[in-house]
């Protein structure tokens, strides 16, 4: 593998899809919420710089129009501007995440996910009236049908 | 021209203000968001009217067509605004708790949707779309109770990685054609985009605005949420909400992908909604997530009309919209009463017969009883695919056939239980007025369309292909061609 | 019991006393062929009561072969116009045979076999022995002896068969005319509310064949107590009154 | 407005009538003369039943979908109508009177027991209308929604063996929706006459597939052999007279639509040249022999019931097996005994069931083991059982003896012995139960509680006794149900069963008003013969040879319970309920599929389908 | 005149069956006793029970319908010998046919079934119930026999198959042609009979001659009719379907005597069977056979 390979547009897009492995990894590996929220970050941080990288060449200079630079060698600008609007947008996002996270925790005194799924559950069947499906831990309970009561049926095969 | 605007604007402004409003007049700012939708709808009518078969475009901003926000106004769109306006306007929030927080988001959802609606531009769609999933998960949480605020971050989660790969998607669009304007992107994409860049693109966009139309593997909020939600935010997310994304995802297919795999991934992810979804609602014992299922598996059928080529696959996918658009939020309505266990429902027909009787009438459309329109939708669905004779497009004529007869089990068993004459020990609430006459003015709307079937189909085939329509839509935003402006 | 020995036992009249009237049209027509018909048809019903029965299969079987006779076992009364009553009687079974008597049709013909239908036999002590067969039902023919051998039971029903074809067998005829004579019997045996399921006094008033002998105390007392006994005749419910079911 | 419009509309103002006035008794009445004018409209077109007309069209059509939707009456519409419309009317006769209000008086909502029976009707005469396949489809729905909801209205059990037929209906219906959307896709066309010229130009796995799915689709309607557990139940309960409607005629309709389909436009000829590969059976062989099943497995199960409706409800099932097996024989003879046994069925089906119901009426129950001896007290509702029963079973001098003895007659024609000797198991079954049937509800002992039962009210007795009419004289003269089978065997292409008045003129032909005659007069003599004999006395049940035994009334001495112990020792074991299991084994497996597809949804961690997802999409982008 | 020919046919046809019906009812008797070493009733045996039961002075009555299920039973004969073609009395043969007249032969069967249920004993209805299970049994075969003539004569009236037979000669008849049928149906015929070893329904020390427990005087008498009636239908069906039939007399009787006696004498020796057994022994040997015999006539 020669250096000529590991220019910076290699570098940059890597950077890039690496941020959204390990967000992508973040959310789908982690249990707890505050690590699953920082995967959502690190996964917007990877997309907000492939967007930003979409019209990237190497030695653009700013899309500032000052004498001398032609808008040729200028990086696109409209994807700066995006960005912009994306971080903006995303930090909202997160912040929302961080403040429902609080609630969460002062409702169900655990940020582990499998923990508020099972209570998330537990609150929406008690709402509705109906059992809890058995869980794993507990063995659902065997129905049995006298058999009896099946043979006297009276209807035909 | 700038009704069109206005139709974004005002509510967005008039939910800004309510506040303020508030500081003045309380009965103004309760009077004045309904008012401000009504005004909405009214300019959005007046629009549709002057409209004909002429599509419209605004450049926002004052600049010109690559570089402007564009606001494109066909019938295809501004039928979805206008579904958006009027949805938020009959499935107003009452909240028990703020009402006035739940007034502006409620305007800014009506807002932010009609804006998806119009936009003719990639990123102002994921704009408008991040903030009204933003509003959405205020819609949700509104309600205060712990279960809605988890639910709201589990939905969260799910959305803001749809979200980042929608972003990702973005990028690879505008990494290959250097532009994200609709009109610009459908000129290049035969050549540039027809590639497995494209298709990936595709697939992160579909991954991403699927979330909101419940795509079969990013719908796991799906349940919780409309078990958590209000019966009023339920019926705007799976009515309405859903329908936008799904419009998202109807123009990226006309306009710039056309990939045949792309239409394989949507049946696949399709059938796989319809029969998981279905399925799931077979055994649901409460009510809420029974109808949660059951438009998981509604919306699969949607995306399995997109995947057929053509105008025939937006004219089904439409008609099936626009039907489940006015049946399954009158179904969340009569839910609001009548949510949790099933088996609680035993003789409520009994103190609420009218409620009843349109709960049987949506089930049967639902399930696709001629001559109701659900019946008619389903066929418009169907009958392209058999045409198309290849083995998938025959399973999932199967899967829709049989997830039909499920449909009908589960939906009938609720029936029987209203119907049922042993009395429960809890006595039944009648339904709130409001409620009832929304879901009556909805059923009644159907039971319109029964007569109105022709004029209707025409209309909506028209409106298919309107939407259809490429180079309508190139002429429209930009009447010179774009091809050079391009970097 | 108390009124019932305040009864007295009549005495029973004979048939020629009673005008029995012949409903039968074909009787009346060829009355020789049918009464010469009636001997050489007799299906007979045997009452196995005793140790006589034992006698019956050689008679019936190849040695003897009553079917020559055109004799045949029947096993239901009303099939049969002979009834067998093979050996001692007791209460109990008494009961059983006055059934199966009043159930057979007419003609019918009783023989008592073996000695213990004559006068109780070796069981004359017997506490629980009905000892005088005809005292509770006419009896045709006795044919004595403990037991009557094959031989004897045969020449006992070749001599009913010519009782039949000179038209002497009418004793089925007495248990309608006298009906009150052996009900008293009947009674004094049985206590006083014994009755049978048949309706005897609405058969001989059918038939023709009351006289003022078949009514008495001892009816009057069985009809004091009898379940009615009509047979279940239509009714298509002109009456407009609710049937029970609906009342409750 | 052509005759069909008059008849859809009096059906429709029928229907309105039934739901506006229905709680009143002149409501019920008005709706009975309602259902005779429905009759004297159908007779405006009895030209079709004589084929001196071939079709009626009505003014009324719509175009949707690019569909013109077309109704028309043509023979085979016209037959079925009659049929229809004449249980109605005898159906809503019998509800009317003191049937009716005692329905009321107990809590049932006589209003909406007419309205249904009415939509019943009104949507059965869509159906039959229909002239094309969608507006088929749209006459199928409304049809099975129509039976629902007149099967579900007795509430309780009612609702579940309602659910039940419900399940199974639709799903006959998506997979019908299936097979017609299937033509469409072949044919570009709804239109019959498109189809029956494609059909010749079908591939034969295409036409295997469009056999398969049609026939399941109307199989389900019709509950031939693995549809068919939803109907007795359902049909037994369904509150009085409208049982007897729907074992009359509503599930013919299932038959009705395929003979249009099947026999008319794809042709058994057709059917014939569909091999099952490595066997000597073809297509048609296979619906004989689903058909023979049909006849026998559901007839032995009605030989078990307890319960008078389930029996009846069962045979119910059974007999479509007979009208199958004559349609798919499809010669002149067979073909006119199954649409012959359609008109026959219905008349002692319906007779059979108001007489049960007469009797639940008077006494409270259908329980075979609980009745008894009612014949001295309602005689007349025996004398239309009996009339019914020998029709069932298919004995001269009834109806129901021509028909299938037309059916017998073509299978020795065709030369299939077995499927000769099913059909006659079949009828032998029939006897069986029948007989059982009778004896215990009408013949031995009398109850106690039962001695101060009387007839059936007038209302109630009076449509038993002219359907009883209708049995005896369409056995004594078959010639005339046989003038509308001819039109209907020329109106869907079959060759025409030449007859007379009397039956049919052929080798070893059959003469009905000879034999009838003979057998009256038979009768005659044995009269005379029994009144050679002595007078006879009239006597008390109770008056009965038992072993010397005294019986009390007390006495339970009625012999019902396990009526046929020595056959049922032997077959006894033969019933193995397999099909209850196989639909359970059905409910297991969606039942357990969709507690995974739950689990999917509940327990499993989303993040596990999005890693799936993103390796899916990875292989995808990779490959 | 043909209508008048046809009415004389009509009236001597039920009595020409009642007569042979009595000799065939004192044949059987008399083969029973000789098979017991027993000298067997005198010749006029039967007609003196059934004038002895008619002359009954008393009898009951359990109602209408038992009255008129006797009337059914006699007189549902009395029309079913019509249909039977016998020589020179062709009568209503072409109007029905085998299928008919297997039909009309349930008839009195039904109405002595409804007759016996009207007597509300329970033996009786034990014996009905035990009648049409045997019916049941035996019905399958038979109605294998009967496809299988019908089949090979490719006409199901029974007047054409006697004129085929006949015209034809011996070696048409249905014996040579299809002898598994024909001893299909030899096997059954004592079971049609209701005759040993399958009279079930009977079974005089179980159940009191079933059916017959009620029976008194002259409804017994219509029963000994019936029975007369019977055995001529059973010997006169076999011989139609096997043996040519008859144009003479002289050579019909001996047939339809023959084919009475056959199977007698065989079942007189077996005991009976029980009921489940009867199924069993007729779903199993005649079936086969009958299969069997189908297969080689139709191949």
């Amino acid at each position: 593998m020669s250096m000529e390979f590991l220019d910076g547009n290699t570098i940059l897009y890597s950077a890039a899809f690496g941020l959204m492995l390990i967000g992508i990894g973040g959310i789908v590996i982690s249990n707890h919420l505050m690590r699953i929220i920082f995967g959502i970050a690190l996964l917007e941080a990877g997309a907000n710089l492939l967007l930003l990288l979409s019209t990237y060449h190497e030695g653009a200079s700013a899309p500032i129009i000052v004498d001398g630079i032609i808008p040729a060698m200028m990086a696109d600008p409209v994807p700066q501007a995006l960005v912009l609007t994306a971080i903006v947008i995303g930090v909202g996002i997160l912040a929302l995440a961080l403040s429902l996270a609080i609630r969460v925790q002062r409702a169900y005194g655990t940020l582990d996910m499998r923990e508020v799924r099972l209570r998330l559950e537990q609150e929406i069947c008690d709402e509705a009236g109906i059992e809890m499906p058995s869980s794993s831990e507990k063995p659902a309970e065997v129905i049995k049908t006298p058999v009896n009561s099946v043979v006297q049926q009276e209807s035909g095969s | 021209m700038n009704l069109l605007v206005l139709m974004i604007a005002l509510p967005l402004l008039a939910a800004f203000l309510l506040s303020i409003i508030d500081r003045a007049s309380s009965f103004a700012a309760r009077v004045i968001g309904p008012l401000v939708l009504l005004a909405t709808a009214a300019i959005g009518l007046s629009v549709w009217s002057q409209l004909g078969d002429a599509p419209q475009a605004v450049q926002w901003g004052g600049f010109q067509a690559p570089l402007g926000i564009t606001l494109y106004a066909d019938q295809f769109g501004l039928l979805f605004a206008l579904a958006m306006t009027i949805g938020t306007l009959l499935l107003w929030p009452r909240s028990t708790g703020n009402q006035l927080r739940s007034s502006s988001l409620a305007l800014l959802l009506a807002g932010t949707g009609s804006g998806l609606a119009l936009s003719g531009d990639l990123f102002n769609i994921y704009v408008f779309y991040e903030l009204m999933t933003v509003v959405s998960y205020g819609l949700i949480a509104s309600r205060g109770t712990s279960g809605s605020f988890a639910s709201t971050l589990r939905y969260l989660v799910i959305s803001g990685f749809g979200a980042a790969l929608a972003l990702a998607g973005i990028a690879l669009v505008y990494q290959a054609t250097g532009t994200l304007n609709l009109a610009q992107l459908a000129q290049v994409a035969p050549e540039k985009l027809n590639n497995l860049q494209g298709f990936a693109a595709f697939v992160l966009m579909l991954v991403g605005f699927g979330v909101k139309a419940e795509l079969f593997p990013v719908n796991m909020w799906v349940p919780e949420v409309y078990a958590t939600a209000s019966s009023r935010v339920s019926a705007l997310l799976a009515g309405v909400v859903s329908k936008l994304a799904l419009l998202i995802i109807m123009r990226l297919l006309i306009l710039v992908f056309h990939q045949p795999e792309a239409l394989t991934v949507l049946l696949v992810l399709g059938i796989l909604g319809v029969a998981t979804g279905e399925l799931a609602a077979w055994r649901a014992r409460d009510l809420n997530r029974m109808l949660a299922f059951s438009s998981i598996g509604q919306l699969g059928v949607m995306f399995i009309a997109l995947s057929i080529p053509g105008n025939a696959g937006i004219f089904a996918a439409l008609a099936v919209a626009v039907h489940h658009l006015f049946l399954k939020p009158a179904m969340f309505l009569l839910a609001a009463r009548w949510g949790g266990s099933i088996r609680r429902l035993c003789g409520a027909a009994k103190t609420s017969p009218v409620a009843a009787g349109l709960f049987v009438l949506l089930s049967l459309s639902l399930i696709g009883v001629p001559p109701l329109p659900g019946f008619w939708a389903k066929l418009l669905v169907i009958m392209p695919l058999l045409t198309l004779d290849q083995p998938l497009y025959y399973f999932a004529v199967f899967i829709i056939l049989a997830a039909a007869s499920l449909e009908a089990n589960y939906l009938f068993r609720v029936v029987m239980k209203l119907y049922d004459k042993q009395p429960t020990a809890v006595p039944h609430k009648a339904h709130a007025t409001a409620d009832l006459a929304t879901a009556v003015f909805l059923g009644g709307g159907l039971i319109a369309a029964v007569f109105m079937l022709v004029p209707l189909a025409d209309r909506l085939d028209s409106i298919a292909a309107q939407a259809t329509d490429v180079s309508t839509y190139i002429q429209t935003v930009a009447p010179q061609s774009l091809e050079g402006d391009v970097q | 019991m108390n009124e019932l020995d305040k009864i007295p036992v009549r005495q029973e009249i004979s048939v020629a006393q009673g005008g029995a009237k012949r409903t039968n049209p074909l009787a009346n027509v060829f009355d020789e062929l049918v009464r010469f018909c009636q001997s050489r048809s007799m299906f007979m019903l045997h009452y196995c009561t005793g140790c006589g029965a034992i006698e019956l299969p050689p008679a019936m079987t190849s040695r003897f072969d009553m079917e020559r006779l055109g004799i045949q076992p029947m096993v239901t009364p009303r099939q049969a116009d002979i009834l067998l009553i093979t050996g001692y009687v007791s209460v109990k079974t008494l009961k059983r045979i006055i059934l199966t008597y009043e159930q057979m049709p007419a003609p019918k013909y009783v023989i008592g076999i073996c000695s213990c239908t004559v006068n109780g036999g070796m069981y004359w002590q017997s506490y629980a022995t009905a000892k005088v067969l005809r005292e509770y039902i006419p009896v045709d023919i006795y044919i004595a002896g403990c037991m009557p051998r094959p031989e004897a039971v045969i020449s006992g029903l070749r001599d009913l068969m010519g009782d039949i074809k000179s038209g002497r067998a009418d004793n089925w005829k007495r248990y309608f005319q006298n009906y009150d004579h052996y009900l008293g019997n009947q009674q004094q045996l049985f206590g006083e509310d014994w009755q049978t399921p048949t309706d005897i006094i609405a058969e001989a008033e059918h038939y023709g064949l009351m006289t003022d002998q078949t009514l008495g105390e001892h009816t009057a007392l069985l009809q004091k107590h009898q379940q009615p006994l009509e047979a279940l005749e239509f009714s298509l419910g002109e009456k407009r009154e609710k049937i029970q079911g609906e009342e409750r | 407005m052509t005759a069909l419009d008059n008849l859809l509309l009096i059906s429709a103002v029928t229907l309105v009538i039934a739901v506006l006035a229905g709680n009143s008794r002149v409501g019920g009445w008005l709706v009975t003369i309602m259902y005779a004018l429905q009759g004297a409209a159908l007779m405006m077109m009895s030209g079709l039943g004589y084929s001196t007309l071939t079709m009626v069209q009505s003014s009324f059509s719509i175009e949707v979908l690019s569909q013109q939707l077309l109704w028309r009456f043509d023979a085979l519409s016209w037959f079925f109508a009659l049929i229809t419309i004449g249980a109605g009317l005898f159906c809503s006769w019998f509800a009317s009177g003191e049937w009716g209000e005692k329905y009321r008086d107990n809590g049932g909502s006589l209003r909406l027991f007419h309205g249904a029976l009415a939509l019943n009707v009104f949507s059965m005469l869509v159906l039959l209308a229909s002239g094309d396949l969608l507006t088929l489809f749209i006459g199928w729905e409304l049809v099975s929604w129509a039976s629902f909801l007149i099967m579900a209205l007795a509430g309780g059990k009612a609702f579940g063996y309602a659910m039940r037929y419900i399940s199974y209906a639709f799903a006959g219906a998506m997979a019908l929706l299936g097979g017609l959307l299937l033509i469409y896709a072949e044919v570009g066309s709804f239109d019959f006459q498109s189809l029956k010229e494609a059909v010749p130009t079908m591939s034969s796995a295409t036409l295997w597939l469009l056999v398969v799915l049609l026939t399941a689709g109307f199989g389900v309607k019709m509950a031939i052999l693995p549809f068919h557990l939803w109907q007795a139940k359902a049909y037994a309960e369904t509150p009085g007279p409208g049982a007897a409607f729907l074992g009359a005629i509503s599930s013919r309709m299932g038959l009705f639509a395929f003979i249009v389909v099947i026999v008319q436009l794809i042709g058994i000829s057709r059917l014939v040249e569909m091999k099952i590969p490595f066997t000597f059976l073809d297509a048609q062989d296979l619906l004989a022999w689903i058909a023979v099943f049909t006849i026998i497995i559901p007839t032995y199960i009605a030989l078990r019931q307890h319960d008078a409706r389930r029996l009846l409800a069962w045979h119910g099932v059974g007999q479509t097996g007979y009208m199958l097996l004559g349609i798919v024989i499809a010669n002149d003879l067979g073909s006119a005994g199954g649409l012959m046994h359609v008109f026959n069925y219905a008349t002692y089906q319906a007779m059979l069931f108001m007489v049960v119901i007469a009797v639940i009426h008077r006494t409270g129950t259908s329980n075979l083991n609980k009745l008894g001896g009612l014949f001295t007290r309602m005689p007349l509702s025996y004398l239309a059982m009996l009339v019914g029963i020998i029709g069932l079973a298919g004995l001269p001098p009834m109806n129901g003896f021509v028909s299938k003895w037309l059916i017998y007659r073509s299978l020795i024609v065709d030369g299939s012995p077995l499927l000769f000797l099913g059909a006659v198991i079949g009828t032998l079954g029939t006897i069986l139960s029948v007989y059982k049937l009778i004896h215990n509800i009408f013949l031995g002992q009398l109850r106690v509680e039962h001695v101060a039962v009387r007839e059936a009210p007038l209302s109630m007795v009076i449509p038993m006794m002219l359907l009883a009419a209708v049995v005896f004289v369409t056995g004594y003269f078959p010639g005339l149900v046989l003038d509308w089978t001819s039109a209907v065997q020329a109106s869907i292409g079959i060759p025409v069963l030449a007859h007379h008045l009397g039956g049919i003129d052929m080798k070893g032909g059959l003469d009905m008003i000879w034999i009838v005659s003979v057998l009256l007069v038979g009768f005659g003599f044995g009269t005379l013969v029994f009144f050679l004999g002595g007078r006879s006395k009239r006597v008390h049940q109770l008056d009965n040879y038992a072993g010397g035994h005294f019986l009390t009334a007390e006495t339970r001495y009625h012999y019902s319970d396990n009526f046929y112990p020595g056959l049922m020792h032997l077959i006894g074991p033969w019933y193995r309920n397999s099909f209850e299991w196989l639909e359970r084994g059905l409910i297991s497996a969606v039942d357990t599929l969709s507690t995974a597809m739950q689990g999917l949804y509940r327990n499993a961690h989303p993040s596990y389908l999005l890693l799936a997802v993103v390796v899916f999409a990875l292989s995808w982008v990779i490959v | 005149m043909h209508f008048f020919e046809l009415l004389v046919e009509l009236l001597l046809m039920p009595i020409l069956a009642f007569v042979i019906g009595l000799a065939m009812v004192l044949m059987m008797r008399r083969i029973g006793a000789r098979i017991q070493r027993r000298v067997g009733p005198p010749v006029l045996q039967p007609i003196y029970d059934i004038i002895k039961l008619y002359s009954k002075e008393t009898q009951i009555s359990h109602g209408l319908m038992h009255e008129i299920g006797i009337i059914m039973a006699v007189g549902g004969y009395i029309a079913a010998e019509t249909l039977l073609p016998v020589p020179g009395l062709d009568g209503l043969a072409d109007k029905g046919g085998a299928v008919t007249l297997a039909y009309m032969l349930m008839i009195p069967a039904l109405g002595m079934a409804l007759g016996v249920g009207q007597c509300a004993n329970p033996n009786g209805s034990i014996g009905i119930s035990r009648a049409l299970t045997a019916m049941l049994a035996y019905d399958i075969p038979f109605i294998l026999v009967i496809f299988g003539v019908s089949y090979v004569y490719g006409t199901t009236n029974l007047a054409e198959m006697i004129t085929i037979q006949q015209q034809q000669g011996v070696a048409s008849w249905g014996i040579v042609q299809m002898p598994l049928l024909a001893l299909t149906a030899l096997l059954i015929l004592p079971a049609i009979m209701g005759k040993h070893p399958f009279e079930i329904y009977v079974a005089p020390a179980e159940i009191a001659t079933g059916p017959m427990v009620e029976m008194s005087g002259k409804f017994m008498g219509g029963l000994f009719v019936m029975q007369c009636f019977q055995l001529y239908t059973a010997g006169v069906i076999f011989t139609t379907l096997f043996l040519g039939g008859g144009l003479y007399w002289i050579t019909f009787l001996p047939k339809i005597f023959l084919v009475v006696a056959i199977p007698m004498s065989v079942a007189y020796l077996f005991p009976r069977y029980r009921t489940e057994d009867v199924l069993r022994l007729m779903w199993k040997w005649p079936m086969l056979l009958g299969l069997i015999g189908l297969a080689v006539v139709m191949k």
